[in-house]
């Protein structure tokens, strides 16, 4: 059984200079309340592996105008000048690693694996640094596993064993990230009593999940 | 008819019943307005949903249900919510018939650059280069020139999407198909001759007996 | 939309010497009506992946006893001794392979990777004949894609669209192999009309599935 | 009390509350049956479910929810259906906590063989070969020789389940611990006596000042 956690308290347990793995595609599916705590809370030097950075203002964006991120690993920076013009500056160091190719790399990260081989960054300047695998005569990427030391990920409900519900593109990198942390902060809309949630319903089985939020007021 | 309705009507026509489609943001997406009404398909977006609709009415949108650009959009009957594992096994694994994508340039060899201008312009590769490598059929959907300068080249001078010949060009001049003996040129738009499309163009443009006139949906 | 097809048409499309995929886990979750079909039909030669060969009289079991299978990439045949029989006797030729490897080739063939790293099978007969790469000073086995000509699978209810949901521990390989086939053919309990599944409880998008079963009598 | 009793027991003293734990077919299963009440654990299935509860009453089985071994079982409120991506994503990922397993035999290196004796019995692997290479904590759970002969030796003589150091062996004769020194005796059995414990065992055993005997839940 999970007791739900105050905000404050999830943000106090990380420390400077951790590794986030942030869930939410745009903004969508993004752990909101916990991104308004660390703001508040500005402690600050993490890596954050993500989809993209948002806008300027929603979700991960608020780490950004916060100075908060040092390093982000992400597919997508282009709705976000902020991030750009602090890429540029040399504040944020940004790692841009193609969408399909970021999914699975915290998924091997999580599962166990120690690698994938992919095609897509072929050829391109993706490809840089990384070690090619020829498998039956096709060349491949070596990708290798990404994890985080939190994962913060949204949910749409939750029980008290920490089993998760997720909704529509609100899914997005959510349920692999709850795989690939050492620590798993889930913040989900509504928290249900045990038993509530459909074993068949559940996309996070609870054991992933480390610390539950409470519900929204 | 302006440049991208001309080009969105063309593409428009190789939509087939059944098939699964990731249109990309802008252009491509207009797309779905011309889709003849006797055709199924399903459109995928990469954020995670199979079965995208139109935009809601005012007052019915959903936070938790947007496209890949962040815009509210609707689920049609037998929608599926999916995460980005599985959204990008859907594109990588060849299980998506068609994408619609933007470009920059394409060249002779039919490959595709649409990612970034060094030094200008670094978005970030999103899902492109998983689309591109991917997607059983890519179409590029982009107007001919940019600021008059020709965007179908002998080589590509930006960095490549994908080591992956692209499947059709559709421009509001022309309609391009990268075979491996080069571009051939199947269609011209409306109004355009061939020789337009050729000044138009710094490719070597293969020209056979029967260039048609596009037809548009 | 898919029609329903009766069970006889579906094994009728089946060709001899065809490498069936085949979810179940003792027969637990296995797609029972067409594999009565296929004994009935006779037509064998068959390549089968799966996690096991339950018991004689059992699901892939009576594929065993008739005759049909002359190859099995399995973890598991303790639990049949026919299975083991013809493997001794030459009959079948059986490439035993760690469970967990199994569906990550499987996943692996389905979502286009081109290979998967895994300790598991380091040091055993596992290894034998495989590539290991090294990752950041650790060693693992390069497991390479498995797919098949055909995907048998069983759900517990589908949808006119192919859309899929499944029922507790019958889940195991069905939603895995869904995605690794060229054909796809799902024997759901029970058909719902379109929409009556929402996006949010489906496991497998309609548009992995190639043929649906006529629902159970 | 008989050996298996005695063995089953002890092993149910090494489970903690909150752990995630997967229990083999046979001798481990029976560790359930002497769990404290206070102990608040998760079983895990490897064919898809996590919080396996007690046999279900007669008339009240369910088709599609049994364990690894087939057999019938229910499921505890919270429970999670998950498929075998995901089941050998949380072994081979270390995000189960402990593992249970029979065992053929134990060497000086920790290293296990249990799924194989060549010419004999070769019913595969299953899923042991992912739990002793993934699980946090490997328990091997015997009867201290076969047939008179020692099953803990100086070096395998089987093919290993995995290259990995397993945590704790525990018979009816002894509490064992692999460590990189090799293997030390922690414990004997009621009214055995470490003389005893050597004269069964071909591998060295490290005994140290204090042996205490087995405490049984």
């Amino acid at each position: 059984m999970k007791r739900a956690t105050k905000v404050e308290a999830a943000a106090e347990l990380i420390p400077e200079g951790s590794t986030l793995l942030i869930g939410g595609f745009m903004g969508v599916g993004s752990p909101h309340r916990l991104i308004d705590a660390l703001v508040e809370r500005g402690v600050g030097g993490f890596t954050v592996v993500a989809n993209d950075t948002a806008m300027p203002g929603t979700g991960i964006g608020k780490l950004v105008t916060a100075g908060l991120i040092a390093r982000a690993v992400v597919s997508h920076i282009g709705l976000n000048p902020e991030t750009q013009a602090k890429m540029i500056s040399g504040e944020i160091d940004v790692d841009l690693v193609p969408q399909g190719t970021l999914v699975e790399r915290i998924r091997a990260g999580g599962v166990g694996l120690g690698g994938v081989l992919t095609a897509t960054g072929l050829g391109t300047p993706v490809e840089e640094g990384k070690q090619v695998v020829e498998v039956e005569g096709r060349r491949f990427l070596l990708e290798i596993p990404i994890r985080g030391d939190f994962a913060l990920i949204a949910a749409k409900s939750a029980d008290y064993k920490g089993n998760l519900e997720y909704s529509l593109t609100a899914h997005n990198f959510n349920p692999v990230m709850a795989l690939a942390a050492d620590t798993v902060i889930a913040e989900p809309h509504t928290i249900l009593p045990v038993g509530a949630i459909p074993p068949d319903a559940v996309k996070t089985p609870g054991v992933l999940v480390d610390h539950l939020l409470e519900r929204e007021h | 008819m302006d440049a991208k309705e001309i080009i969105a009507r063309r593409v428009a026509l190789e939509v087939k019943d059944g098939m699964l489609v990731n249109l990309g943001i802008g252009l491509p997406s207009m797309v779905a307005n011309f889709l003849p009404d006797d055709v199924d398909v399903f459109f995928q977006a990469e954020n995670g949903v199979i079965g995208l609709g139109a935009r809601p009415p005012e007052g019915m949108e959903d936070a938790d249900l947007t496209d890949a650009g962040g815009a509210f959009v609707t689920a049609v009957p037998g929608a599926a919510s999916i995460d980005s594992a599985m959204s990008f096994g859907l594109i990588r694994g060849g299980h998506l018939d068609m994408t619609v994508l933007g470009g920059l340039q394409v060249d002779e060899r039919g490959y595709l650059a649409n990612w970034m201008v060094p030094g200008k312009m670094v978005p970030g590769m999103g899902g492109a280069m998983d689309l591109v490598a991917g997607a059983k059929r890519v179409v590029v959907a982009m107007v001919h020139t940019q600021k008059g300068k020709p965007k179908i080249v002998p080589e590509c001078t930006l960095p490549l999407t994908a080591l992956r010949r692209i499947s059709l060009i559709v421009t509001e001049m022309a309609v391009i198909q990268p075979t491996e003996e080069g571009l051939v040129l199947r269609e011209v738009g409306p109004g355009v001759t061939v020789e337009q499309v050729q000044e138009a163009t710094s490719a070597n443009l293969i020209v056979q007996d029967v260039v048609q006139e596009m037809k548009l949906a």
